[in-house]
C-alpha cells in the first residue's frame, strides 16, 4: 500500500512537472496582466524545437536552448500583439495555439519525413535520470529508503529544476523590484508609467520569462518525458496548467499544489484504470479519464468561487486613445 | 499492364508507425520493384476522404486502398458511383461487386506474442497497453490475453486502455506512464497496440529495464535491447498484393481474410531480438503456430461476439 | 462641432483587406520555407475552392459549419463573452441530431424529422452551453475555463455513449448504423437536378439554407430586439446594463444558450446532411474556426458569411492543394488559418492606428 | 518673452499636442516663477491634465519645448520628468491599490535589485518627510483601505520621496472636505517655503484667489490668458475661462413641498467584499422638495442612490415608496423601481448612465428598453425611438442633433443632457440624480438647473447627491451631509453655510479620534 503510494506520488511528480513550469510560465505572465491561453502552443512548440535540435546535434541541452529561443519567439508573437498593437490576449493565444499546431507538423514532414514527427532519441539526446547518491544503499530502509530512493531520486534534471522554480518564483514575484514592478503592471498599469517605468518593457520582460518557462516544459515533454516529438504532444496540458494558475489565484505555491493535484490525479487515473472500485464496480475509462476536468470545473464553481486576478489582466494598456 | 494504382490514408496519416506506415512501405516496395507510382493523398476529415476517393476515382485511378475501418462509408458510396473501378478497403468490410475487403486475424498474431510474453515473464504478470478503446484493440488484447493463458494458466493480465479518442494512439506519454504503472503492479512484459502510444512504452520499458513488444509493424528497431518482439499485421503486404494482382490481372473483388497461415500475422523475429529469444522459445513459437495453422489451437475472436469469453 | 470621420469602407473592407493579405504573405513564406512555389500553390487553392462546381460546393459545405461556429462566438461576444467551447457544443448538438434521426428514422417523414432534428441539434448544443453558462452567471466561474474544459469533457462523453450505446454490432469504428433516407437532408445537387441545373456533387446541403437563415435571425435577434438590445448592453457596459434593470446573469446564461444552439447546428450539416450516422469527431476544429469567423466578419451577419467563406476556401482548396502536391500536408492549412487568426484578429490595430491617423489628418485638413 | 529676469522653474514654449480628431493643446506658452503657487483653470476638456501630463512626461507634445531653471530639457517620459525634478499628483490617482503606502511610494525608485534593502532605506527617508511636512500615513497600511485623503498624501510623499522641486497637483481638492483641502494648503504653502515650485489645477475659483501667486487660463486647448493672482477676481476668471459673461446663481422659488413619497428606514448596505458601506440611513423624501446630498465622494453616496433605485440589493432596513415596502427579503430590481415612475440619473454617465458604443437614440432609451412605446410585438419599434429622440435633441438643446451619432462622439456635456432628458421626460414622481453638472460647462449647468427646479415645482420629489457644495447649497431645501456611510446630519438650506457642511462632511466631532487613529 505504502509502496503504491510511493509509486503514485513519483508519476505525479513527472506528469505535473510540464504543468508546473507552464502554471509558473502563465503566473509571470499573467501578474503582468497579459492573459495567456497560448501556454499550449509555447509548450508545443518548444517541445518541437527541442526534439529536432536534440535529433539533430545530439544533445538534449543544445535542445532545451532551442526550445526556449523557440518558446521565446512566439511569447514575442504574443507581446508584440498585446504589448505593442494591444490586441486582444484570447485571440492572439489561439492564433498561436493554431499556428503552432500546424507548423510543428509541417515543418516536422519538411524536415525528417516522418509524419510530422522527430526521430526517436536516444542517448545524449535526452535527459536521464539522475540517481542520487546512496540510492540504492538506502532503498531497503523501511519508508525513507523508498521515499529518498523511489519518489525523490531518479527523475530528471528538468523535475528538479521545476521544483527548485517555485520558490524561485516566489522570491522574485515578491521580493525583488521587478517583481514589485511585474505585480504593479498587473493592477495599475498606469501607476507604473507614471512612476518612470516603462509598462511595455516590464510586460515584455515578464512575457520573455514566461517563454522561457514554456520552452523548458516543451523540452521536458520531448526530450525528457518522451523520446521525441509527436503531433500535438501537448494534449491540452497548457489548458490545465491555465487552470491550476487560476485555483492557485496565481501565486506560487498553491499554483503547486494545483499542479500536483491534477498531476496526482491523472497518476491515479493511470492505475484506476481497469481496476473494479469497491460498490462501484469497473468504472469505464472515459470517467476516469474526464476526472481531472470535472474537478476543474467544480472546483472552480464550488471552491474557490470567483478566481480575482491582477485587476489590470487582459486590458489593453491605452495611454491615448487615437 | 500498365496500372494507375492510388491509396488513400486514413487520418491518422502515413507515418503512424502503425498499418498506415505499413502500407505505405508496402507501395514504396511496389514502386521500386515496378516503377508504377503510386498516387498517395491524405485526408484530414470525413468529408475529404469521400471527396478524395471521387476524385481519384474520376481521374481513373484504379485500384484505389482505402486504408483503416474508418473509410468503410465512404468507400461503399463511391464504389457505387464509380462501377469500373476496382476499391480494395483494408481492416474493413464492403460487400460490393467492385471492392475486395481486407481483413486481418489480430488475434492470432496477438496468441502468439502473448505465448512468447509468458514465456518471458518472471512474475507471472504482463501488461497490454491499448490505444482507442474500440473491439479492434479489444480483439489483440484478448488473443494476447489467451496466449498468455495458454503458458502460464494462472498469469495475471494488467490491460489498460490509452483513451477513448483518436488521441489515444498519439500519447507516448499516457502510454509511458500506463506502462511503468503496469510495471509496479509486478509486470515485466508489455505488449503496446496503440499506435504512436507505444513509442512512450517502448521508452518505459527500456528506463526500467522491462521487455516489450511492438505491434503492426516490425519495431524491433526502436528500443532494441528491451524489444521482445513486434506483433506484425501485414498491411504491407496486403497492398502490395492488391497492385501487384491488379498489374497481373488477378484482382477480384470479395473479402480476403489474412491470417496466420497466410502470412498476414506473424512474430517478429531479427538481429535486434535474436538475444532474447533462446532456441527453446523459438521451437515452442514455432510449434504454438503450426497448432494455430491447423487448427489444434482456436483463437477466439472478440470482434465475433463483443466478449473474451474463450 | 463638426468631427473629423474615418471613412467606414476604410474600417470594415481596407483594413481587414491588408490584414488578410499580410497573412496570406506570410504563409507564403512558409511554403518558401519548405521549398515550395506559394504562387503554385495559390493557384490550386483558388482553382480548388472557386474554379469548379463541386469545388465551389465543398467551400459552400464547410462554410455552413463556420457560419454556425461564427455564429455562435459572434453572438456571445456580443454580450461580453468569450465561448471556446463551440467545439463542444458542436459535438454535443450532433449527437442531439444523430439520437433523433436513429429513432425516428423507419417510423417518420423527412418533413417531420428535420425540423425535430434541428430543434434537437439546437436543444443539445445549449444544454451543453447551460452549464457554463449558469456557472459563469452565477458562480462566477471563468467561462474561457470551463467551456475549454467542457470541449474535453463532451469528446469523452461521445465516446463512452459511441462505444458503449451507439455503435452499430459488428462495426469496426464507433460509428452508429446509417439513418434511412428519411432522415437525410437533401443535398442541394438534389434539389437542384429537377431543375436542369446540376451544380456538382458535393455534400452541399439543405443546412447551408439554414445557416443563411441563422444569419437573419441573428441579425434581427441581435439588433431589432429589446432582446439584442439588453444583450449588447451587457456586452459593451455591464454596469449600464445593471443601472437599466437588466440582469446581467440572466441574459449571459440566455445568450450562451442561444450560443450553444449555433453551434450545435453544425450537427444538422455533418450528422444529417453529410455523414448521415453518429460518430466521432466530425467537428474537426469548426469550434475554434468560429472564432476567427467571428472576429474576421466583424461580428456581423454578412461578415461572417463572407469570413465563413474565406475559410471554407481554404479548408476546400487546401485539401485540393495537398491532393495536388503530396509533399503539403493539409496541416500548412491550420497554419494559414492560425495566421489569419492572428493578423486580423490579434493584431487587427497594427495598421489601424495608422490608416486611421492618415485618413483623419486627410479629413481634417 | 525675454529672459532677464531669473530663469523660470518651467518655461513652455510652443506646446502642442492631439488626439485623433481632438487638438486638445495648442501652441501654448507658460512661465512658472521659482518657489511660486502657480495656478491653472479652465472649463473640463480645456486641456489642463494633458498640458500637465506632458510636462510629467506622460504624454509626449507634437511640438514645442519645454525648459527647466532656464536649460532646455528633453522629457520622453516620466522618467525623465522625475530626473529633472518634477513630480506629479494625478487627477485620478496612480497607485496600486492593494500595494502598502511604502511598496506604492518605492515603485520606480526601489534603490537596488532586491527590494529589501531599499525599503528600509525608504522606511527611513519618509519618516523624515512626514514629519517635516506633517505628513502623517501609516506606511504599512494597504492603500485600498485608506481614505481618499490619505491616499492623497501617498501621492505626494511619492513625488517628495523621488525629491520633486516641481510638485503638480491636478484637481487635487476635488475628493477633499473643505478642512482637508486646508490642510493640503498649509502644506502647499510650507513646500512653497523650502523653495518647491507648485503648479495647481483646481476649478474652485476661491481655492486660486486664497492660495496661488499666479493664475493662467485655459480655453479649447489653449492658454488664454495670464494673471497675477492679487490683480484679478472671481468674476474675470469665470468670463476668461467660458469666453463670456456668466451668471453664478441659480435663481428659484422657496419650496412648498407636500406628502412624503419616499421614506427610507435604516438602509444597510454591504458591498461585495464585506465592506459595510451604508450604516443604518434613514430620511424622509417629500413631494415639492429638492433634498441635498452633501459629503465628500466615496461616503456611501453612490451606494445610496444604487440601493433607492434598485441597482444594488439592500442588506436591511426598509423602503416606503409607491405603496411598497422594499427590504433584503423583498427586493426591487431597477426595472421595477422604473415601473414605480422612480428616475435616476446617474453620477457616472459613462459608467452607467449610457452606453456609449450605441447610437444616441437608442442610448435615449436606456432602462426604458421593455416600454410598450418602443417596442412593436417582437421587433423593437425604430421609428418611435428616433422620432421621440429627435424631438428631445431639439427641446434640449443637444449638439449635434444627430440621433445616429455615437454617444461616444457627443462632448460631455452633451452627453448629460441626452441622460437628463431621458429620465426627467418619463415625467418621474422621484428623481434621483448625482452629479448632475460633473464635467457640465457653465453655460449647461444653468440650464440643468433650471430643469431641475422646474420639475421640482410641478411637485415631483429629487433627492439630489453633489460633491460640490456651492452646488447643494444652491438647489436644495432640505441638506443632509453623509460621512462614511451614515447620516450625520440635517440642515435647511437657509442655514447651510460652507464651514458647518465642511465640519459635518469630515464629521468634525470625531476629527481628533479619526486622526489618533490615522
Ligand atoms: N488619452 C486621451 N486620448 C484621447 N483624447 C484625450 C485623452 N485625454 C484627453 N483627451 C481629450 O483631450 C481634451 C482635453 O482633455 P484634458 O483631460 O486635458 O482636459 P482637462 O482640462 O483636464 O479637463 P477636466 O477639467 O475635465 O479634467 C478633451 O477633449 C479630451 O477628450
Ligand atoms: N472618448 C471620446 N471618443 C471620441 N470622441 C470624443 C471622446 N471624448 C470626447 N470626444 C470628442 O471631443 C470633443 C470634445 O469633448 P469634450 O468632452 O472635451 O467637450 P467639451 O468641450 O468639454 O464639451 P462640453 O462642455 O459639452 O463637455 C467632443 O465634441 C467629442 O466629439
Ligand atoms: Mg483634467
Ligand atoms: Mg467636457
Amino acid at each position: 500500500m505504502f509502496e503504491t503510494l510511493i509509486l503514485i506520488l513519483d508519476a505525479t511528480l513527472r506528469v505535473s512537472t510540464p504543468l508546473i513550469l507552464a502554471a509558473l510560465a502563465g503566473l509571470f505572465s499573467e501578474r503582468s496582466g497579459i492573459v495567456d491561453i497560448g501556454l499550449e502552443g509555447k509548450m508545443l512548440g518548444g517541445a518541437f524545437a527541442a526534439a529536432a535540435a536534440a535529433a539533430v546535434f545530439g544533445s538534449a541541452w543544445i535542445g532545451l536552448a532551442f526550445a526556449i529561443l523557440a518558446s521565446v519567439g512566439l511569447a514575442l508573437i504574443h507581446g508584440f500583439a498585446c504589448i505593442t498593437h494591444r490586441g486582444d490576449h484570447i485571440v492572439s493565444g489561439v492564433a498561436i495555439n493554431t499556428i503552432v499546431a500546424g507548423l510543428t507538423v509541417t515543418l516536422g514532414l519538411d524536415w525528417f519525413s516522418q509524419g510530422g514527427q522527430t526521430p526517436a532519441l536516444t542517448g545524449d539526446a535526452r535527459f536521464t535520470s539522475i540517481v542520487f547518491p546512496f540510492a540504492e544503499q538506502i532503498a531497503d530502509v523501511p519508508v525513507i529508503g523508498l521515499i529518498y530512493s523511489e519518489l525523490l531520486s531518479g527523475h530528471n534534471i528538468l523535475v528538479y529544476m521545476a521544483f527548485v522554480f517555485v520558490p524561485a518564483t516566489y522570491w522574485i514575484v515578491f521580493k525583488t523590484r521587478f517583481g514589485l514592478r511585474l505585480r504593479a503592471v498587473g493592477e495599475n498599469p498606469h501607476a507604473v508609467d507614471t512612476a518612470g517605468i516603462s509598462v511595455a518593457l516590464v510586460r515584455y520582460r515578464a512575457v520573455i520569462i514566461c517563454g522561457i518557462l514554456c520552452g523548458i516544459a516543451g523540452a521536458y515533454l520531448s526530450t525528457a518525458h518522451n523520446a521525441g516529438f509527436l503531433k500535438d504532444m501537448s494534449a491540452g496540458k497548457g489548458y490545465m496548467a491555465l487552470a491550476a494558475l487560476i485555483f492557485g489565484k496565481w501565486r506560487p505555491v498553491p499554483v503547486l499544489f494545483a499542479c500536483l493535484l491534477f498531476g496526482f490525479l491523472d497518476a491515479v487515473a493511470v492505475r484506476l484504470q481497469g481496476v473494479a472500485l469497491p460498490g462501484i464496480g469497473e468504472v469505464p475509462v472515459q470517467a476516469i479519464e474526464v476526472l481531472p476536468y470535472v474537478l476543474t470545473v467544480l472546483l472552480l464553481a464550488g471552491f474557490i468561487g470567483k478566481a480575482v486576478g491582477p485587476k489590470a489582466i487582459g486590458k489593453p494598456y491605452v495611454k491615448e486613445r487615437a | 499492364a500498365d496500372i494507375k494504382p492510388a491509396v488513400v490514408y486514413d487520418q491518422a496519416g502515413k507515418f503512424d508507425k502503425s498499418f498506415n506506415e505499413g502500407v505505405y512501405n508496402g507501395i514504396t516496395r511496389f514502386t521500386k520493384d515496378t516503377g508504377i507510382q503510386v498516387r498517395e493523398s491524405e485526408p484530414k476529415n470525413e468529408a475529404q476522404v469521400e471527396q478524395n476517393l471521387r476524385r481519384l476515382a474520376q481521374r481513373g485511378y484504379t485500384p484505389i486502398v482505402a486504408v483503416g475501418f474508418n473509410m468503410a462509408s465512404a468507400v461503399s458510396k463511391v464504389a457505387k458511383d464509380f462501377p469500373d473501378i476496382q476499391f480494395s478497403i483494408i481492416d474493413g468490410v464492403i460487400d460490393q461487386p467492385n471492392v475486395q475487403s481486407i481483413v486481418f486475424k489480430e488475434h492470432q498474431g496477438s496468441f502468439l506474442v502473448g505465448v512468447l510474453a509468458a514465456m518471458n515473464s518472471k512474475t507471472d504478470t504482463v501488461g497490454f497497453v491499448g490505444g482507442m478503446d474500440i473491439p479492434l484493440i479489444r480483439k489483440f488484447g484478448c488473443g494476447y490475453e489467451q496466449g498468455v493463458k495458454y503458458v502460464t494458466p494462472n498469469a495475471t493480465v494488467i490491460q489498460n486502455m490509452t483513451g477513448s479518442t483518436g488521441a489515444a494512439f498519439n500519447d507516448p506519454t499516457k502510454g509511458s506512464e500506463l506502462a511503468k504503472s503496469q510495471f509496479s503492479k509486478g509486470a515485466d512484459v508489455v505488449f503496446a497496440a496503440a499506435g504512436g502510444t507505444g513509442i512512450g512504452v517502448y521508452q518505459a520499458a527500456k528506463d526500467e529495464g522491462k521487455l516489450a513488444i511492438g505491434v503492426d509493424s516490425n519495431q524491433n528497431h526502436i528500443q532494441p535491447g528491451t524489444m521482445l518482439t513486434s506483433m506484425v499485421k501485414r498491411v504491407d503486404r496486403a497492398a502490395y498484393k492488391a497492385f501487384e494482382d491488379a498489374q497481373a490481372g488477378d484482382w477480384e473483388p470479395g473479402l480476403e481474410v489474412l491470417g496466420l497461415s497466410e502470412g498476414g500475422v506473424d512474430w517478429a523475429l531479427d538481429d535486434y531480438n535474436k538475444g532474447l529469444i533462446t532456441a527453446d522459445m523459438k521451437a515452442k513459437m514455432e510449434a504454438v503456430k503450426a497448432s494455430i495453422v491447423n487448427g489444434d489451437i482456436k483463437v477466439h475472436d472478440y470482434m465475433s461476439d463483443s466478449t473474451c469469453n474463450y | 462641432m463638426s468631427q473629423a470621420k474615418v471613412p467606414v469602407w476604410v474600417n470594415v473592407g481596407l483594413i481587414p483587406l491588408l490584414n488578410i493579405l499580410l497573412a496570406f504573405f506570410v504563409s507564403g513564406l512558409v511554403f518558401l520555407a519548405i521549398g515550395q512555389n506559394p504562387l503554385e500553390a495559390a493557384g490550386y487553392l483558388v482553382y480548388g475552392a472557386f474554379g469548379y462546381d463541386a469545388g465551389i460546393g465543398y467551400t459552400l459545405y464547410y462554410a455552413t459549419n463556420l457560419i454556425f461556429t461564427g455564429l455562435a462566438v459572434s453572438i456571445a461576444f456580443k454580450a461580453g463573452l468569450f465561448n471556446i467551447g463551440g467545439e463542444g457544443q458542436a459535438y454535443i448538438g450532433g449527437l442531439g441530431v444523430g439520437l433523433l434521426c436513429l429513432w425516428l428514422d423507419s417510423s417518420m417523414p423527412l418533413i417531420i424529422i428535420a425540423p425535430l432534428a434541428i430543434i434537437g441539434g439546437a436543444v443539445f448544443g445549449a444544454a451543453w452551453a447551460y452549464i457554463p453558462a449558469y456557472l459563469q452567471a452565477r458562480r462566477g466561474s471563468h467561462i474561457v475555463i470551463t467551456t475549454i474544459m467542457f470541449n474535453f469533457i463532451a469528446s469523452s462523453l461521445m465516446v463512452y455513449l459511441m462505444v458503449n450505446w451507439l455503435k452499430e454490432k459488428g462495426m469496426m469504428s464507433p460509428i452508429s448504423r446509417t439513418f434511412q433516407e428519411s432522415a437525410w437532408l437533401p443535398y442541394l445537387h438534389d434539389v437542384f437536378s429537377p431543375l436542369g441545373l446540376d451544380i456538382g456533387n458535393s455534400p452541399l446541403n439543405l443546412a447551408f439554407i439554414l445557416a443563411l437563415l441563422g444569419c437573419v435571425v441573428y441579425w434581427g435577434l441581435v439588433w431589432h430586439t429589446r432582446w439584442g438590445y439588453q444583450l449588447r448592453t451587457v456586452g459593451t457596459n455591464p454596469t449600464a446594463a445593471r443601472y437599466a434593470g437588466i440582469d446581467n446573469a440572466k441574459v449571459t446564461i440566455w445568450v450562451m444558450l442561444i450560443s450553444g444552439a449555433f453551434a450545435g447546428l453544425v450537427g444538422v450539416n455533418e450528422i444529417m446532411g453529410v455523414n448521415h450516422n453518429l460518430l466521432l469527431n466530425f467537428t474537426a476544429g469548426y469550434g475554434f474556426a468560429g472564432i476567427a469567423v467571428a472576429l474576421m466578419g466583424r461580428n456581423h451577419p454578412i461578415g461572417i458569411i463572407l469570413a465563413a467563406i474565406l475559410f471554407g476556401a481554404l479548408y476546400q482548396g487546401g485539401a485540393e492543394l495537398a491532393f495536388e502536391i503530396p509533399s503539403i500536408t493539409p496541416e500548412i492549412v491550420v497554419v494559414i488559418q492560425g495566421l489569419v487568426i492572428l493578423f486580423s484578429g490579434a493584431l487587427e490595430n497594427m495598421f489601424k492606428g495608422k490608416i486611421e491617423g492618415y485618413f483623419l489628418r486627410r479629413a481634417a485638413a | 518673452m525675454s529672459n532677464q529676469t531669473p530663469p523660470y522653474a518651467i518655461e513652455l514654449e510652443g506646446i502642442s499636442k492631439r488626439f485623433g480628431a481632438v487638438q486638445a493643446n495648442k501652441d501654448i506658452c507658460l512661465q512658472v516663477p521659482k518657489g511660486s503657487i502657480h495656478g491653472i483653470i479652465g472649463e473640463n476638456g480645456a486641456g489642463k491634465s494633458t498640458l500637465m501630463s506632458i510636462i510629467y512626461g506622460f504624454y509626449e507634445a507634437d511640438s514645442g519645448t519645454i525648459s527647466i531653471d532656464g536649460e532646455q530639457v528633453d522629457i520622453r517620459n516620466s522618467q525623465d520628468a522625475i530626473k529633472v525634478g518634477i513630480g506629479m499628483v494625478h487627477q485620478h490617482f496612480m497607485l496600486v491599490e492593494n500595494f502598502t503606502v511604502l511598496e506604492n511610494i518605492v515603485l520606480g525608485a526601489e534603490g537596488g535589485a532586491v527590494l529589501k534593502h531599499g525599503l528600509s532605506a525608504a522606511r527611513e527617508e519618509l519618516k523624515r518627510l512626514e514629519t517635516e511636512y506633517r505628513l502623517d500615513v501609516d506606511v504599512d497600511a494597504v492603500v485600498e483601505d485608506l481614505p481618499v485623503g490619505l491616499q492623497q498624501r501617498v501621492e505626494i510623499l511619492k513625488a517628495l520621496y523621488r525629491g520633486a522641486k516641481i510638485l503638480i497637483l491636478d484637481e487635487p481638492t476635488g475628493v477633499l472636505t473643505p478642512q482637508e483641502a486646508d490642510h493640503l494648503f498649509r502644506i502647499l504653502k510650507s513646500l512653497k517655503e523650502q523653495g518647491v515650485t507648485v503648479l495647481l489645477i483646481t476649478h474652485k475659483l476661491r481655492e486660486i484667489l486664497a492660495s496661488t501667486d499666479n493664475v493662467s487660463v485655459m480655453r479649447q486647448g489653449e492658454m488664454v490668458a495670464h494673471r497675477e493672482t492679487a490683480t484679478t477676481n472671481k468674476d474675470e476668471l469665470a468670463e476668461l475661462m467660458v469666453g463670456k459673461k456668466v451668471r453664478l446663481k441659480v435663481t428659484k422659488d422657496t419650496a412648498q413641498p407636500t406628502g412624503t413619497v419616499l421614506s427610507a428606514k435604516d438602509l444597510s448596505f454591504f458591498d461585495s467584499q464585506g465592506v459595510e458601506r451604508l450604516k443604518k440611513v434613514s430620511f424622509e423624501l417629500k413631494a415639492g422638495e429638492i433634498l441635498g446630498i452633501a459629503g465628500v465622494s466615496g461616503n456611501g453616496q453612490s451606494e445610496l442612490l444604487n440601493v433607492l433605485s434598485g441597482i444594488a440589493p439592500l442588506s436591511s432596513g426598509e423602503i416606503q415608496y409607491a405603496g411598497q415596502t422594499i427590504t433584503a427579503s423583498a427586493p426591487k430590481n431597477a426595472a421595477q423601481m422604473r415601473d414605480l415612475k422612480m428616475a435616476h440619473v446617474p453620477e457616472d454617465r459613462h459608467k452607467m448612465g449610457l452606453v456609449t458604443g450605441f447610437d444616441a437614440y437608442e442610448a435615449a432609451v436606456l432602462g426604458y428598453q421593455n416600454s410598450e412605446v418602443y417596442n412593436g410585438k417582437v421587433l423593437m419599434n425604430r421609428k418611435a425611438m428616433l422620432s421621440e429622440c429627435e424631438q428631445r435633441m431639439t427641446d434640449w438643446d443637444v449638439r449635434p442633433p444627430d440621433p445616429f451619432l455615437k454617444t461616444a462622439n457627443f462632448s460631455g456635456g452633451n452627453q448629460q443632457k441626452i441622460v437628463i432628458a431621458r429620465e426627467v421626460e418619463q415625467n418621474p414622481e422621484v428623481l434621483l440624480i448625482g452629479q448632475p453638472t460633473r464635467g457640465v460647462d457653465i453655460g449647461a449647468i444653468e440650464n440643468i438647473h433650471e430643469q431641475i427646479v422646474k420639475l421640482r415645482d410641478a411637485g415631483k420629489a429629487i433627492l439630489l447627491v453633489s460633491v460640490e457644495l456651492d452646488e447643494i447649497m444652491a438647489l436644495s431645501d432640505r441638506i443632509i451631509v453623509m460621512f462614511d456611510g451614515a447620516v450625520v446630519g440635517e440642515v435647511p438650506a437657509d442655514q447651510a453655510d460652507e464651514r458647518t457642511l465642511g465640519l459635518m462632511m469630515a464629521n468634525a466631532w470625531n476629527e481628533e479620534k479619526g486622526a489618533a487613529e490615522a
